[in-house]
């Protein structure tokens, strides 16, 4: 548990996730990434802002949407690019792609690519956490349209009944893919509706690296006095489509609120804060993990026939 | 899009499309739902602007919420409406079993006949570009087992369309298996609407040395496969059984009674598949046939293609098969053959 | 729709209900019922006070515990007998038995026997109503239970998001099975729960019949002004096995809870508003109907081997 | 309960609970949940009182919430528990579909083998009492299909203790299959823990003159039906393959390929179902043999005794079938065999 906003860290790990991505961009026509990418690009505060405020042992389940979530957990870099390639030296040894992502050492759980669907076992492993007396939070990501799934719902339920150390964070740019949120559900907040499940929820506006932060960080210092479940609706805005490269087929007005949260976008701001030499340091460093990274990933082979039946069952 | 001449070459996508459009001009009772079928992709063109054409009440998108989704179907076809859910991949259906299995093929038998529910359930089988494991199942026959239902995969524009129409005029549950390799393949339709026979396959290939039956994109593979094995002399006669329940046995059992081979190249794993209730019923019902099958590994699907070319049976490796199944040279490789639909397909997804 | 409270024929239906379950209990250890029975005895004071309030156009959908809001429909008797003894004069021709009641004469839908499952398929049906342009409202019955099920969520969500002509009437009798509410959520009333999806609701207590029947007249008077879901919890208390005709066994405190609904009754107390010939005339009625019920059921014929595939396939 | 003798009869529901007490026993990390688990009835006596004896936190009832519990099963099991959860009946196991085979069945593959998970799921046949269309179905075949389950669906006292054990300490998600005819069957059963092995069928009756496999409930009436050939002169081989998948196919083969006829008595629908799978397995790897299939007609089950009889295949009809497949005569009636199980069954569920 971290109560300290360090943001040389957190300028660090948003720089390399947007520079990551938009690697990916740039990479996308070649065909070497043959597999379907969610991108995060304006998402990425929710990420930084979280995964500083947790600790070695705390747990997280992502989804399809993973790479700032892999990222900024600090997970293994060189791997994810690696699985992007379908090259054997992947995370997933090139069986899972950009939709499963996982990292074992940073208690990254494998994500999944169905929506809502990793909510339960994310809720499963905090009730392990409670059962075994171990120490750690599970932090589990989602958007806003997974909570269109009952199953979300069920698991709120378990989760309050059993008092489980866990904080939902809610990505909730709005959309599923093209659907907007008003087109899902009546006008009914989410943090009411998890409220309602027994779920302490707050709503976090602004998109802002640090606001998240504190707002875990605050979750984990009450988890730490009583296990309990919380809810953090973090509103953010995605820049790019649902799924691939481009930008999204959307309207005027929907275009006016990604040109906003581009004028808004808190990379920049956080760079503000920090001194021109950090900032340059910092920069090099992330240019040189993400080269390094696509090196180890062009360098590695592709998985051979053999490796087909390989890690089906145990 | 509309306009009406006898006969057009278009593609599988836009069949399933004229399939809906003339459907829904002929019966207001017929709505589109699911995920995404009014955002400006219209999945894969097949229900695009329909919200346009026939009002947000008759095309809608819905909450993530697939489970709900399908009684809500159920419902309205109780009431008397005639749905078409849109699924982006089959393995949504996965969340919709409670109610497809245990409701919509079980409510006209426990109601003796006096409600029905005419819901069509489309579904759009995955393949390529890193689906990977949870989104490139085939799941045929998980429908296939379970009495009140119907199960329907057409392979050609031509029977696509009359397919749907068939199953949107069927006063059944029927799952639609669509397949996103085949979108983009192209053949004669008639402008007009018609039905196929649901229970009726079609022998596309005519030949005397070996019976392939395949299914859904399966069933293109096959046809290539012929063409290997023609060259090494040896004449398959392939069949596309289209309706999977209720299915034609009778079109494969004459066929293998003549060939006295046969090979099922199913689109799905093979244990308690599609293709073990192929042999399976060709073995209890005709004598002294010779059954293999090829299938799906039984392995989730890999992302990365060097994994995912082996996962899949392939022109090459079904015209080996067959060709050894006519005691032909075991050591033949057949050349490459080109899967345009697959090679051609770029993401992003 | 109705406006005004019919005693008597609230006693005649409550009665009916009553008197019916009592002779199930009294023949089930002949074994002529080879079904699952799930009793509402104790509950019959919500499917009558429902039902008196509803219109021909309107819409039932039950469950496994269905008789008693079949018989309240006025729903086919003789045919619900027949059904319970497997016959094929049944309302399944004996292919359903209890679980799966249905009329369709009185828009009573078939019912099913897997919890909260139906409740999609009500919203379904008013999204038709509403889609049609037809009259009528649809009545959802489930348990508190069935509101553990995420598709119930949904399916709330749903009827909100379309503004739907449906009540969902919630009997909680706080238990599903053997297990209590509390068990099963951490007190966080169904009311609370079903506003945050956009419902409005109200709890009603005490086990009533005029109770639910004025706040089902209230629900149909505003959805005919302005279509839109409600949810009533309907509080009550259930004298019986989950299933079977036994006693249930239970703590001492929830012994008392049942010893208490039977003290306030609500049968006895429709009886004392009424003169006592009517109740005379009513009880020979009732007496009648069973008996001829029974009598058909017995003399029906069980369904032929021929029967066997009818009705799988239109 | 917990004495511990060399061995013992008990019944089939009693060795479930043996096999849970001391495995609870002897990992504290197994604990058990679901349904009315901690339920005066403790499910037919299998999970009675465990939460007593282990406390709450290891036996513990569950909202109806099978979706979701299904997922913080899978979710224990990733952070090294061992779960074991309960269901009343399989049908509930179609609320489940999507957490079973989208992720218990995926999270090894997808993580290269890094996380495991040790779930199992006890799932109950009905059958008797009405249970009808949505309380009586046996659905083994649907998770015979996807790979990275493990399916087993014992028969006798000795391997459903045997075999819950060895599911317990598999790291794999299994789906063990009990059926409600079967828990007050008795038998020898070793007081001591054991396992029996995946994989691995066992021929329980040995004849040459047919093959007959069974599986779960209907390996009992194939036993009897072997009874009933006997007195005709016919011996039949029967066969309990335990284990659905991984499935022991030599065991058929071999004995197929002595008596060259063999008849599947499935306990489900067929089509795509276990029967489908067997025959498929010996028509492709071995030679003329003589194949045919009982199970459950092509509609769902129903609720009167009258026709529940014509729905599920029994002792005569078996024996018959399996008589006319040696040549015997065709117009034979076999006796009446009583199956105590289900006529001493009484409700009221
Ligand atoms: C159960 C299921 N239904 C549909 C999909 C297709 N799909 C993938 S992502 C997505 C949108 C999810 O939206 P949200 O939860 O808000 O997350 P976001 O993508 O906005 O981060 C949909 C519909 C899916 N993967 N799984
Ligand atoms: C999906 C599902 N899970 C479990 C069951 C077993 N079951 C039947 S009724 C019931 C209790 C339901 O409780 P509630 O909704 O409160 O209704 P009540 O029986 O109290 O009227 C359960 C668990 C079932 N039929 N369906
Ligand atoms: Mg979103
Ligand atoms: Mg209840």
């Amino acid at each position: 548990m971290n109560n300290l906003f360090d943001i040389k860290k957190a300028y660090y790990l948003f720089l390399l996730i947007r520079r990551s991505e938009e690697k990916i961009i740039e990479l996308y026509n070649t065909d070497k990434i043959k597999s379907p990418v969610h991108l995060s690009i304006g998402q990425e505060a929710i990420a930084v802002g979280v995964s500083l405020a947790l600790s070695e042992s705390d747990i997280i389940f992502s989804n399809y949407r993973g790479h700032a979530h892999f990222i900024a957990r600090e997970a293994n870099l060189d791997k994810m690019w690696a699985e992007l390639y379908g090259k054997s030296r992947g995370t997933a040894r090139g069986k899972g792609g950009s939709m499963h992502l996982n990292d074992y050492e940073k208690n990254f759980i494998p994500t999944s690519a169905i929506v809502s669907t990793a909510v339960p076992e994310a809720v499963g492993y905090a009730f392990a956490l409670k059962y075994k007396k171990q120490e750690g939070t599970v932090v589990c990501y989602h958007g806003d349209g997974a909570t269109d799934e009952g199953v979300f719902w069920e698991s709120l339920n378990f989760a309050s009944l059993h008092s489980l150390p866990i904080i939902f964070i809610c990505e909730n740019n709005k959309y599923a893919i093209y659907s907007h949120q008003n087109t899902r559900s009546l006008n009914n907040p989410i943090v009411d509706r998890a409220k309602a499940f027994g779920v302490s929820s707050i709503r976090i506006s602004g998109n802002k690296t640090k606001n998240f932060f504190d707002a875990t960080s605050d979750c984990i210092k009450q988890i730490k006095k009583k296990s309990q479940p919380f809810l953090l609706e973090c509103m953010t805005t995605r820049w790019r489509d649902h799924v691939g490269i481009t930008i999204p087929e959307l309207s005027k007005a929907e275009f006016e609120e990604i040109e906003n949260a581009k004028n808004n976008d808190d990379l920049v701001e956080l760079e503000k804060q920090l001194p021109e030499d950090d900032v340059l340091i910092i920069n090099k460093k992330v240019t040189t993990e993400i080269e390094n990274a696509i090196n180890f990933a062009e360098s590695s082979n592709f998985p051979e026939e053999s490796e087909l039946y390989d890690n089906v069952l145990a | 899009m509309d306009k009406i001449l006898d006969k057009k070459v278009i593609n599988y996508g836009e069949a399933i499309y004229e399939a809906i459009t003339q459907e829904m001009a002929r019966d207001e009772n017929i709505f589109v739902y699911g995920l995404g079928v009014d955002d400006p992709k219209g999945h894969y063109g097949t229900t695009k602007d329909l919200h346009k054409k026939y009002g947000k009440l008759r095309s809608f998108d819905t909450p993530l919420s697939e489970d709900a989704m399908t009684g809500i179907g159920i419902g309205a076809a109780l009431a008397g409406l005639r749905p078409i859910y849109v699924h982006q991949r089959m393995d949504f259906l996965l969340l919709c079993m409670n109610q497809i299995v245990n409701m919509a093929s079980k409510i006209r038998y426990i109601s003796s006949g006096e409600h029905s529910v005419p819901l069509v359930i489309r579904a759009a089988i995955g393949r390529s570009w890193g689906q990977g494991a949870q989104h490139s199942q085939a799941l045929q026959s998980f429908f296939m087992h379970i009495p009140g239902l119907k199960v329907i995969a057409p392979t050609t524009p031509h029977d696509v369309k009359g397919g749907l129409i068939a199953s949107i005029r069927d006063n059944n549950p029927v799952i639609f298996i669509e397949h996103r390799m085949l979108y983009k393949n192209a053949g004669y339709v008639p402008s007009d609407t018609y039905e196929i026979k649901f229970g009726k396959g079609r022998v596309l290939r005519e030949g005397n040395d070996i019976t392939i039956v395949g299914v859904s994109h399966s069933v293109e593979d096959s046809l290539r496969a012929a063409d290997l094995l023609k060259g090494v002399g040896v004449n398959a006669e392939v069949i596309d059984p289209i309706s999977l329940s209720p299915i034609d046995n009778e079109i494969i059992r004459d066929s293998v009674n003549k060939t006295k081979k046969l090979l099922v190249v199913d689109n799905g794993w093979m244990k308690c598949g599609f293709s073990a209730e192929i042999i399976a019923d060709v073995a209890t019902n005709c004598e002294s046939i010779l059954c293999q099958r090829l299938g799906f590994p039984e392995t989730p699907c890999p992302t990365t293609p060097s994994l995912e070319k082996h996962f899949y049976p392939n022109p090459q490796n079904i015209a080996k098969k067959a060709n050894e199944m006519c005691g032909g040279d075991s050591e033949w490789n057949p050349p490459e053959v080109v899967q345009h639909e697959i090679v051609s397909f770029k993401g992003p997804f």
